[in-house]
Formats: C-alpha cells, structure tokens, sequence
C-alpha cells in the first residue's frame, strides 16, 4: 500500500498541469489573442474602441457564433457538419416564404421563425440519421445534403431575394434592443451560449456527445445508446442553424437563397481558434463564442483599418493557424 | 533451450552468455508518474530473460525505450558494451532489437505480406514495388515459423491470433539479435502459445536473446533462463530462473504474501436468471444454448476463436443475431443494441478495453460513471461531486492505482486501466455480469483482488459469465464450465468433475462435430 | 420550381438559348421575364440558365458549349468575367454550327462573331452616379465605395465613378473602396466598418442592389445623414427610395434587354441582321421624387 | 498443429469474396452508375452522347478529374485537402502573371507553366509541413491555408482578371487536340491517371499513404518516416492543384482569382464516388477520374434537358449519398 501511496504522492506533486486547469489555460489563451487584436486595432484607429463600434462588431459575429455553437456538439461527437452555411440560406428562405406579403404566403411571423427552426432541426436530423444509421462519413453525408441545400434555397426562392421588410418587427429580432445599446442578436447570442455551455457539461447529451467522440464503441458498450445521442448532437446543430437562420434574415430583413456558401467554414474556423478538436471528444462553448467574435475582430478591425478584403481572408488564416499552433504547443506539441 | 534451426540467422560469432544488451540506472518520468527510476537490466547472449513485476511496474515503458518508442531521461544503453542512443524505433530496429509490443501495431487496410515487410518491399526497376515476390517471401517466412497465413489477406480480417502471430512474423523477419516480447500470449490459446515456444526456440542462439514479458508464471517457469523483477519502476532483483519457484517471483513482484486461495463451496441455485436458446450468428455460432442460475459463475472455455466473445456481444445486442431467444428473469426480451441489454440489468465487460472498454482521454471518474450517468442526474443535470466520490470510492475498493480520480485514463497501465472498467459495471450495479477476460494482463495480485470481488458479488445475489482463456482461473472461479469449439457449445461441466483434460476434451471437438454434420447433410 | 424556364405560348418556332452570369437574383429573373416575354410574342420557346454564383466562368463556358452542341435558333450570352477569354473560341464554334449570338448585359470582347450587344454603359454607370453624387452634396467631403466584387462590371462601375471624381470633383475623396462579394450581411459589415472608420462621410456608393441596401440600412442603423447613390433596381432598394434612405440610384433595363436579345435573335434566324452593331441598353436615375412617373415605373414595374 | 492451422484458415477464408477483387466490383459499381446516367440522359435526349457532346463533358471533368487524383494521396493518408479549389486560383494566377503580356511579366510559356506548378508543389509543402511536423489538423491547416490562398490570388491578380488570350498556344495546352477530336485535356487527365494509378499502387510513395493511413503509428514503429511521406503526399497534391491550375486557365485563356471557391468539394466528391474512403487507408486511381466524369455527366446531361443549374447540385447531392450508400451495403454496412 505504501508503494502505491507514495506513487500517488509523487504523481500530484510533478511538473504539469493537471488536466482540469488546462481548458482554463486554452481558453486564457483565446482572450488572450483577442484582447491583443482590441490593443493593436484600437492603438491603430482609436474609433475602433468605441462602444458603437464593439456593438456592431458583435452584433456581426452572432450567425457565426450561433452556428460555431451548434457545431461543437457535432464536433464532439467527432463528427462534422458542412451544412450551417447553405443550411442558413434554406431556413431562412424557407421560413420567409412562409411569412413574405409579396411573394410568399403571408403567414403569421411566429410561424416563419418555428418554421426557421423547424426546417433547421429537419436538416439536422437527416443528417444524423445518414451519419448515425446509414453509418455515411460526417463529412461526405454533409457535403451532399450542403448541395442538397443550396440548391434547394434557390428553388424555394424562385431565384430572387425574399424581402422581409414589411413584416413589422421582424428586423427587431436581431437588430432591436431591449437592453439599450445592446443589439437583441447579442442578447441572443449570449442566452444561446449559456444554454449550450449547460447542456455540453452538466447534461447526460453533451456527456454522451464527448464520449462518442473519444470512443464510440466503448460507448456504445457500455449500453448508450450511440446512434440516437449522436442524431440528437445534429439535430442540435440543424436547429442553431435554423436560429442563424431567423438572425440573419432579421438583420437584412430579407432572406436572400445564395447567402451563406462558406460561412460554415467560418463556422468551424470559430469553433477551432476556441479550442475544440476536430478529433471529437473535446468541445469549448465560451471558445466557440469568442472564436467567432475574434473572427469579426479581425474583419472589422481591418475594416476600419482601411485595408482591403483579399488581406482580411490572409490575415484570418494566419490567425487560425496561429491559435491552432499555441494550443499544439501547449499541449506540448502532441495529439490528444 | 534447443538450439537455432538452419535458418537465415545472422552468422554465430560469440558464445552464449556474453553481454548483449544494457540498461543503465535507465528512469523515465510521465506527468504525474514516475515509470521508471534508476533501473538497470542485463540482457546476455542465448537467454530468455524474463521481466515481470505487477501492472503499471514500468515492464513496458522499459522496453519501449529499448526499442526506441520512447526515450529515457536518465542513465544510459549499451549494445555490446558500446553506449547507443535510440532515437527512433528504426534506428532499433537497425541495431538489431525487434519488439512485439503488448498493443498490436498493424496496417488493418494492407495485406499480411504487405505489413511484414513495410519499408522492405522488393523493387523491380529499382522503384516499382514486386507485389509477386513480396508475397513468395511472406510465405516462405510464415510456412517457415509454421504459420498457415495467406499472405495476400487484409490483416482487418484476421482473427486477433492470426495478428499476434502476424505480428511475431514481422519481427522475426529482421534477423534481430535481440527479440523482446511484451505479454506476446494475452491473446493465445495453449496450442498457439506452444507454437509460440517452438518459434522462439528457433529463434536463440548464441548471439541472440529473447526478452519475455508475462503475468503467466507457468510460460515464465517453462521459457526463461533469467527473471528480472521490477516494482513500482524500481529494480528488484535478477536471478536465474532455476533458483527461483513461482512463489518466490510473486513475492519479488508484490512484495508480500498472496494467500493461496482456495476455492469456495459450489453455490446451488435453482433459479434461472438468464436462458439463452438456439442463439446464431453468421457465420460463427450456431444453436448455443444455456442457463445462467441466480448467484453462479458460468465460466466458458475454449480455443481462441470458439465463439465465447461472439457469443457474449450478440447475446448483448453489440452485434446482430440471427437466431435466438433470450430469456431474462423468465420473460422472453428482446435485444438489439447493448442499451436494451444494459435495461435487463446485463452488463458486458470487454475483452479489449482500450477498444471496448474505455473513453482514454476522460478521466477515471468519467469512465467509471459512464454507464450510470441517469443515476447521476438530478432534473436534468450532471452531478459531478457525487460522481467524484463514487469514483474515488471504487478507486480504493478495488486499489486502482491512479494519481488522482482526476487522472486521465490514457496515463494509466494496462491493469489498472481494466480496473476502472471493472469499477463501470460494478457501479452500474447489473444482476448478470458478463467478463471477458477479466483479468488479461492483470498481475497476480490484482488477479486475488479480482477473484474475491467476483466471489462477492455471488454472495450478494448477481451472477457472472466469465470467459477466460487461463485454464486455471476457469476451474478455480466457475460453479459450471461451458466449454465451446467453433462456434458451439461442446459440453457443461461442474466444478466438481471438471479438468483441465476434460475441457481440452471438449474445446477440441470441432473436426469431430464438422465430420458429423456433413456426414448428416450429404 | 421551373424546371426549363419554358416561357410557354407556342414553341414551334424553334429554341432560343440565354446564358446569363448567374441563374437567380432580382435583375436575371428580371432579364427572364423580358426573354419570356419576347419569347410569348414572337412564337419561340426561350431556355434560362446561368451558374448558381457570377465567379464561375468555366461553368459557363460549358453551358455555352452545351448550347452549342444543341444547336438552337439563337444564343444569348451575358458573360460572366472569367469567361471573357474562354468564350471567343466558343463564339467561332458557333459561327461555324451557323448559331447567331447577341450578346446581353456585359460587352465581350476579342470576338467579332457577335452580331450584337445589348448592354448599359458600365462605366458610365459610375460616372453618373458620382455625378449625381457631387450634384446632391456639392462637390465636397470624403465619399466611399462597396463595389459587388473586384472584378467586371463592379470594377468598371468602381472605376467609372472613381476617375469621375478625380477629375471633376477637386474637393471630394474617394477614401475607401471596399468589396462585399454580392454577400448582404459583408457589405452590411464592410460599410459599418467603413461608417467607423469615417463617420464623417458625406456620400456613399454602392455598385448593385445588395452593396446598395446595405450600406442605406448601415447609415440609417447609425442614424447618420449621408447621401447614398447606387445602381440596379430591387424591391427593397425601392422601399429604401420611398423611405428616403436611398437618395437615387441608376437602374438598368433588364427587362428590355432579355426582350431586345431574344427579339434580335429571332429576327436574325429570319436573315435580318440588326442594325447597329452596339446597342446601348438605357439606363435611368431614380429619385424619390420621380419614382412615380411613368417613364421609371414602366422600367422597374 | 491443428487449432493453429484452422485459426489461420479462418483468418484467410472468411465468407464471401477475396479483399482484393472488391475494389473491382466497387469500381464495378460506379462504372454502372455512369452507364445508367449516359442511358438515362441520351434516351432523354439523344444529342446527349453525340460526340462533340461526350467530349466536352469529358473535358469538362478534366479539373476536378486532376484535383481528385491529387487528393487521393492525401486522402489515403487519412487526411484531406480543402485547398485544391482555391489553389487553383492562386497557382494560376501566380502563372499568369508572370506570363502575361499586360499587367504580367511577359516571361516565356514554359515559365508560367512552371511556375504554375511549383507554386502548387510550395502550397503542398506548406499544407504538409503544417500537418506532419506541426501536427495540425488537416482539415483546418488547409482551411486556414485556403483562405490564404483566397486573400493571396486576389492580392496577386491586384483584384482582376489576368488575360492569357495573347499567349499563343496557351489555350491549346487544355483545348488543342493533338489526337483528332479529343481534347488534350482529357489526354492530360488520362496520362496523369495512369501516372497517380502507378505510383499509388506500385511505388513507395501510395503504399506508404495508404499504410499511414491505416494505421499512422504502425507504420512509424516500423520504421517508416511517416512525417516525410505524408509531406509528400500533401505536395503530390499540390502539384495536381497548380496542374489543374495550368488547365483551368488554358481553358478559360485568362487566370481569375476568384474562381475556384468550393471547386473542392468537387473534387472530394469525385474521389469519394469513386470508392475512396475519407477514414483513410484506402484509395482508387481509377475511382476518381470515373467520379469526376459522373459529376460532369450529371451536369451536363441536366443542362442538355434544359434542367436549371440549381437543380443539377441537389441531384449531384442526391448521387453523392447514393454512391456512399452503394459502397456502404455493399460492405454490410459495416466500416472497414
Ligand atoms: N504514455 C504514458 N503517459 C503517462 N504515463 C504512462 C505512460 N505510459 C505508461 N505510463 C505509466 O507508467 C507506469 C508504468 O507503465 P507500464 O506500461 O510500463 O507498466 P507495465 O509494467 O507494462 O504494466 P502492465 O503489466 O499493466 O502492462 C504506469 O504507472 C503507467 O500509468
Ligand atoms: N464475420 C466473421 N466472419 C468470419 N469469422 C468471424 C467473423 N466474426 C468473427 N469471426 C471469427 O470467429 C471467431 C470467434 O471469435 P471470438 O472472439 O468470439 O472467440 P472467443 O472464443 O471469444 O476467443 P477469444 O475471446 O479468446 O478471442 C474468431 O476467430 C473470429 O475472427
Ligand atoms: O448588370 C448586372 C451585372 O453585370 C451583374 O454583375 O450584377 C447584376 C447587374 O448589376
Ligand atoms: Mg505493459
Ligand atoms: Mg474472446
């Protein structure tokens, strides 16, 4: 007894960070890249700083946001969803066509935003469904249902733009603010956040999500039932997507069937530079949060910078590709 | 031991018993474990060492840096005297140090011959890989070591014999001096290991020496010429293998007295808890039927490949049946996946923890609840002090030897990683227990734990399947004995009339039981 | 959904084929209606198409190539900038299968095989919308630009309108030209960032409807007056006209110039070749004030 | 003797057919799925299989037929590529512009082509550098190197489109027809099929991949320096992408920076209708050109019936899940 106490011992007092700190640390990390962007940017163009500023600068990273959170839980399960962008554009012209006076069916709005979500959480359960029982590859069953999609929007929008503008409040959504000075879409955002950080660590889903993404067989073993928890981990997704859907057709009171080709790229680069492994069985909510405001820092930033997009998109790699590098090397330069 | 065969062994040029192989005051520091510190070992010319000592002793980490897997912070190598650096498990492999590790490492999408000879291919035109030839070549080698193994077959499709075996025949393919083999029988049966025995026999010589890992006494008795015994990443002591008995090494390797255990009176129950009829499968088990009395342990015996594990995952829904019936509690139910299994209170513990078993990169606390995660669930939410104590509480119960509940799984070693597990099912608390190897790689003395948990939890009312290849451990811990050949049961034994022999008997009746049935069909 | 874009009426005439740079928004649906409605009159059937997004010119080489395979009664062609240099090779493939192409919304150049061009004056385009710019802000203070793309007509409206300014507006600046990529939500962040950057604006520009209702909903979200000029016609720019939030904007005639192509190329399958060889498809400046009249609802009507 | 004998037997003869004669009939499979389509459209629509009209098709598939072939290297190893479409952008417009008579350094052809392809063997070496010694992800190294790509084509093409038109003979690089009506193009893409079939199959390099993509681990004990190997499948990659970006740009005469965004799902769609599998460790050669192919058939044979392009992606999608669900029955629906 006394050998293994003392091994015990030696292991609690070595060198290394026991592993519950170093989520903390990565996340550190995170803010940490954030708040060197705010300095530089604000150093550069003091007006970046200003609060209209910040506000608008998040107000623009919640579809990303949205969708990054929705992701992580497919992320988790080691899965991957490529739909969250042409999924947005055929939510929302979907749940447009619903309510648009001209063109559409005039519907009442509360029926264009359930049916938002509703055809979110339906792509998000085919998906599942093709994953977990058809047993396709994450990525191949998204990709197809991605083309699946885009061209579905563009069908149900009969080629044109539907405009949301008549519709009284539906822009007050995303752009309204019930707090003053706070857009409703942050507001959202955050209670969207909070809600997603509960269910991935303090419910049996995202339990279940990270341990299918760890070892699904085990999993499955061990009597969970892997199939049905990894559909619910799309369906999830399908339905932030379906919200991204409501954001984003508020902000530009319309839903226009093109809109969206890349953005789950933005997505997943969010869900990344917070710290989630593509691996599966690792996911941060508040990293994906941040993932996409530091996203749109950099857009904005460079915005009001004044330099020009096609160095918007070098600058956004370079920093994806940083933020993976510092959490390889905190890792000390090993996998998972 | 016999002396080399003709085959294309590198030229004698020294005698037996010179120093091969060194390790020197060798320590190797984990995050929060100390594998190994300051150790030394000596392998010589023409012996078989072996290296035992309880799970998590650091047998493995050793061989791992001798075999350039991992590299050592402390002290130093030396190969014939001459101080060397192993940076790479090539540069080993180039000194001559071949290793069969505990974990199998094939390519499960390339052929048999393709995985001997990785980086070795012969060429036509100086780049173009000779398929022809690497395939006469793989032949050659596995009729050699006796092994009849097409060479053109997807290693994904072998049985986990057929790998080891896969594995042994790459290693033997280099012509090394040195020859380490970690628990190379965890996944044999007698015969294969007796297969095993003649390899390495024709493999010594006097330039060459085989380092041999096992928690199985007897093979150590039978096989080796020196015993080396490791605790706690500490050396213990080497001796030669003729001055010591079994009693002794355990002694060396746990540092206390085992109670020699005695097995415990028949338990006699007449109420059946789970009846299994005419359960099938494509393509292996046909009919296999049996009863599970409330409070025994059925044991099951065979070959590898009997059917035992096939039968345990379809009987848990883990893999389709295509016949069947399960009767659970005296109710017909039925079960498709290891969920409804778990419901009737059926738990199944794996044979392959790391592919089974475990969520590696969680922590012990969350594999240790992972079954029971409702259980832990208050409106909704996940309790985790609860789910830390209980944790911490199996933990010390069946003495996991782990820095912390909060230690990734990952870091543990092999036996205390198959502990936790153990602890999963013992929380989830099932009437009927299904063990597959319950105690593979598992030391002596966490075997005497494991054994007196299993007579426990009879006494409180559950019952156990335990499948076990180890002879012994089935005879020691089952009130009745399946015995099961290709894919049938062959016969039921009680404890009381039950032997070694006697299963042998019945684990080897495949040819006559396939004679009759073709005999039957035509 | 339209599975053919068949404009109906009777199809005896034979097949005219229109690939256009993309095969949805607001303006190709409406050069549709002007090609179907050509097509109605004239007794032809008229096929649609176009890639789904304006930056795949090798889609569109082969939709002109299947055109031409198909060997209809005419083609016409509004190609995409990646396919400027690929198309002329196709051109002499069409002249030598005897298919007459006009070509519609955008010139192409180095090929003499088209027998015409339906298409506004790009630059032009620009020019008079920093004209009109200067007109309403009189002539001083920084402007800013969100073009719908680098390249083509975006670039040439850029342009236009840049070297307007240069030369005719000594005391305006053009201090920052950005591009949204067609994409709402991007010109909504790039004028954002713009407006943040110089809150002290006095005109804005936007090269197409989406550049153009982003940054009239960016101004009027930041509550700031700045004169906001475009080019193209939607729904929602209308509304933003009514509402004053778009001071004006140039709109194209799409509708005419579907009509115009199929009606040259059904005329040019009856052997009368059209008279001019660059027909410049008008454009108008919408404001709030004549919006109603006659002359502007019968184009954006 | 016995046991040991009969484990054997039932490692090689287990039920069913041969390993090696299965990739046979999964090609088998994809050829009849093509054979179906070519029927189906040419009895809808005779003109379909004149030949003008096959070769176009054909030529057609040649891009996203090369990018495919490029990719299966990277696949075998168990990784992927995100890159192919949009380094097709930056390679050729990095060819171009050192070619060009305008806005171009005017260098001779063979210069350009050079150039073309040595900046796609670089973004290779960049992407596998990244993933074998810094150990990211491949996906996202190669997202963030797309978006590099992105950022960086337009920078070098200053934003426009770079004329090729007054290169001679540049065009007839993909166009020309040195065999009387083909297309050199499809010559190239059959020449470079047989090239990647050989070296997959026959050399160091595809037996390498596809062992690294089994089983990285095992393969590195054996001492195979996985990290160089994988690097150069990641370049092999890269140079199908700056071969593609030769192509692309003889086709269209003109290098433009903007195309190429999403061309490689395309190409992964093509590899995986072809029977390559995203889990790794395995690859056809022959697959992948025949995915291409039935990509472009789909497309065009729609676009003959006079189908809108909108609908060709969600059939395309359609096809996509049909192939994997082929693939996946005919396996038992098991994973390998
Ligand atoms: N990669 C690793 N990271 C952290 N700790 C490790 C690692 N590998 C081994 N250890 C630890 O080092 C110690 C020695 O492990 P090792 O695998 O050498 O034991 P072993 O003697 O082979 O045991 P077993 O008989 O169970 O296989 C254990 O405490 C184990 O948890
Ligand atoms: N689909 C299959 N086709 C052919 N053979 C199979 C198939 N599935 C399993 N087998 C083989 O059937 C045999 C049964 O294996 P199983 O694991 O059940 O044996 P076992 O008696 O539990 O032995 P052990 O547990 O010692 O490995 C193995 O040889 C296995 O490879
Ligand atoms: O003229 C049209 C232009 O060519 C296209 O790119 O966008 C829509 C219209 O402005
Ligand atoms: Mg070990
Ligand atoms: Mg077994």
């Amino acid at each position: 007894m006394t050998a293994m106490q003392d091994t015990a011992v030696t292991g609690r007092a070595r060198r290394g960070i026991p592993d519950r700190y170093k989520a903390f640390i990565q996340q550190g990390m995170v803010v940490l890249v954030l708040i060197v962007l705010v300095i530089f940017f604000t150093a550069m163009k003091p007006n970046f700083a200003s609060w209209g500023n910040i506000s608008s600068l998040l107000l623009a990273s919640v579809v990303t946001g949205v969708q990054a959170l929705g992701l992580s839980f497919v992320i988790a399960t080691g899965g991957i969803d490529l739909t969250p962008g042409l999924g947005m554009a055929v939510t929302s012209v979907f749940g447009a066509v619903l309510i648009a006076q001209q063109g559409g069916f005039g519907l009442p709005m509360w029926v264009g935003i359930l049916g938002c979500l509703a055809a979110g959480a339906l792509l998000g359960l085919i998906n599942g469904l093709l994953v977990a029982y058809v047993k396709m590859q994450p990525m191949i069953a998204t990709l197809a249902m991605m083309m699946v999609c885009w061209g579905g929007a563009l069908v149900l929008a009969d080629g044109r733009t539907v405009s949301l503008r008549s519709i009284e409040g539906y822009d007050q959504i995303a752009v309204g603010q019930l707090i003053p000075q706070v857009p409703n879409g942050v507001l959202i955002l955050i209670v969207l956040a909070v809600i997603a950080g509960v269910v991935m660590n303090k419910t049996a889903v995202g339990r279940y999500a990270l341990a299918i993404g760890s070892n699904e067989e085990a999993t499955r073993i061990s009597g969970i039932n892997t199939n049905r928890w990894k559909v619910l981990a799309y369906v999830i997704c399908g339905l932030f997507t379906g919200i991204s859907g409501v954001l984003m057709s508020s902000r530009l009171s319309a839903a226009q069937p093109t809109l969206g080709q890349g953005y789950e790229m933005y997505a997943i680069a969010a869900a990344v530079i917070g710290g989630t492994s593509l691996r599966g069985g690792r996911a941060s909510i508040f990293g994906a949060v941040i993932g996409a405001v530091t996203i749109q820092t950099i857009f904005n930033g460079l915005t009001v910078m004044g330099v020009q997009d096609q160095w918007q998109k070098v600058v956004l790699g370079a920093v994806v590709l940083l933020a993976v590098y510092v959490d390889i090397m905190r890792r000390g330069g090993k996998e998972e | 031991m016999t002396a080399p065969g003709t085959e294309a062994e590198p030229a004698p040029t020294g005698r037996a018993g010179e120093i091969l192989l060194e390790a020197d005051g060798v320590s190797k520091v984990f995050p929060g474990v100390r594998a190994l510190n300051d150790v030394s070992f000596t392998l010589r010319t023409g012996e078989v060492h072996a290296l035992v000592g309880e799970n998590g002793a650091g047998k493995s980490t050793l061989m791992k840096i001798l075999s350039g897997l991992y590299q050592h912070d402390g002290g130093e190598i030396r190969l014939r005297g001459e101080r060397i650096v192993l940076p790479t498990p090539l540069s080993a492999q180039q000194m001559g140090i071949s290793v069969i590790h505990q974990e199998f490492f094939l390519m499960n999408h390339l052929t048999v011959a393709q995985n001997i000879f990785i980086g070795r291919e012969p060429k036509t035109m100086g780049f173009l890989n000779d398929d022809a030839a690497l395939n006469r070549q793989a032949e050659e080698l596995l009729d050699r070591l006796g092994v009849n193994i097409d060479p053109r077959a997807r290693v994904s499709t072998l049985t986990v014999a057929a790998q080891q075996m896969v594995e042994i025949a790459k290693a033997l393919s280099f012509n090394s001096s040195v020859l380490i083999m970690d628990e190379p029988t965890a996944a044999l049966t007698e015969t294969e290991v007796e297969t095993l025995f003649r390899i390495i026999g024709n493999f010594l010589s006097p330039t060459t020496a085989v380092v041999y890992i096992s928690h199985r006494m007897e093979e150590i008795r039978k096989l080796s010429t020196q015993v080396t015994v490791l605790r706690d990443g500490e050396f213990v002591a080497t001796k030669p293998a003729s001055e010591l008995t079994i009693p002794d090494i355990i002694q060396l390797m746990v540092g206390r007295k085992i109670a020699s255990d005695i097995r415990p009176e028949p338990r006699a129950s007449t109420e059946p808890i789970l009846e299994v009829k005419h359960l099938s499968t494509a393509p292996l088990l046909k009919d296999v039927s049996f009863t599970l009395e409330k409070g025994e342990i059925l044991g099951f015996a065979g070959l590898m490949g009997a059917g035992r594990t096939e039968t345990a995952r379809a009987l848990i829904g883990a893999d389709p049946m295509t016949d069947g019936e399960v009767i659970v509690g005296g109710k017909p139910v039925k079960i498709t996946h290891p969920a409804d299994a778990v419901a009737e209170g059926i738990g199944y513990l794996s044979e392959d923890r790391k592919r089974y078993g475990l969520i590696l990169n969680q922590d012990v606390t969350a594999n240790t609840v992972l079954a029971s995660i409702p259980a832990f669930t208050k409106g909704g939410i996940l309790q985790d002090g609860k789910m830390k104590q209980v944790a911490q509480k199996w933990v010390e119960v069946l003495r996991t030897r782990t820095p912390s509940v909060n230690q990734r799984i990952r870091n543990l070693s092999g036996g205390n990683q198959q502990k936790v597990v153990l602890a999963k099912w013992l929380e989830r608390d099932c009437d009927v227990l299904i063990f597959d190897e319950p105690t593979r790689g598992i030391d002596v003395g966490a075997k005497q734990e494991i054994y007196d948990l299993l007579d426990k939890l009879t006494d409180e009312g559950k019952s156990i399947i335990m499948i076990s290849s180890e002879m012994e451990e089935v005879l020691r811990m089952s009130d009745r004995i399946a015995v099961m050949c290709n894919g049938r049961i062959t016969g039921f034994l009680d404890n009381s009339e039950a032997t070694q022999e006697k299963i042998m008997e019945l684990a080897t009746q495949f040819s006559v039981i396939e004679d009759n049935t073709s005999e039957v069909q035509s | 959904g339209s599975d053919s874009g068949n404009g109906g009426g009777t199809t005896d005439g034979g097949r005219v084929a229109l690939i256009a740079k993309a095969n949805s928004a607001e303006y190709w649906m409406k050069v549709k209606e002007g090609a179907e409605a050509a097509g109605k009159e004239l007794g032809v059937e008229v096929t649609f198409n176009g890639p789904d997004t304006e930056s795949e010119g090798d889609k569109q080489l082969n939709q002109l190539q299947t055109a031409i395979n198909d060997k209809p009664l005419g083609i016409g062609f509004a190609p995409q900038d990646g396919a400027q240099d690929g198309a002329p090779r196709l051109m002499d493939d069409a002249q030598a299968a005897g298919i007459p192409v006009v070509v519609f919304d955008t010139p192409l150049a180095g090929s003499d095989v088209p027998l015409a061009t339906v298409a506004s004056d790009n630059e032009g385009m620009g020019a008079q919308a920093a004209e009109k710019l200067v007109e309403l802000t009189g002539g001083e203070g920084k402007v800013a630009i969100i073009a719908h793309g680098e390249v083509g007509t975006a670039a040439a409206r850029r342009d236009g309108f840049r070297d307007y300014i240069e030369q005719n507006a000594p005391g305006m600046e053009v201090v920052d030209v950005q591009n949204g990529e067609s994409d709402p939500a991007k010109s909504r962040d790039k004028a954002q960032g713009i407006l943040q950057a110089h809150p002290d604006l006095v005109g804005f520009f936007g090269t197409d409807d989406d550049s153009t209702i982003a940054i009239a909903d960016e101004v009027d979200a930041k509550g700031l007056h700045i004169k906001v000029v475009g080019i193209d016609s939607s729904p929602d720019v209308l509304t933003l006209l009514t509402e004053g939030k778009i001071a004006g904007v140039i709109v194209q005639n799409p509708f005419n110039m579907g009509y115009q192509t199929v009606e040259l190329l059904v005329n040019a399958s009856k052997g009368e070749e059209p008279t001019e060889k660059n027909i410049v498809s008008e454009s108008i400046w919408v404001t709030p004030d004549n919006i109603d009249s006659e002359e502007v609802q019968q184009v954006i009507g």
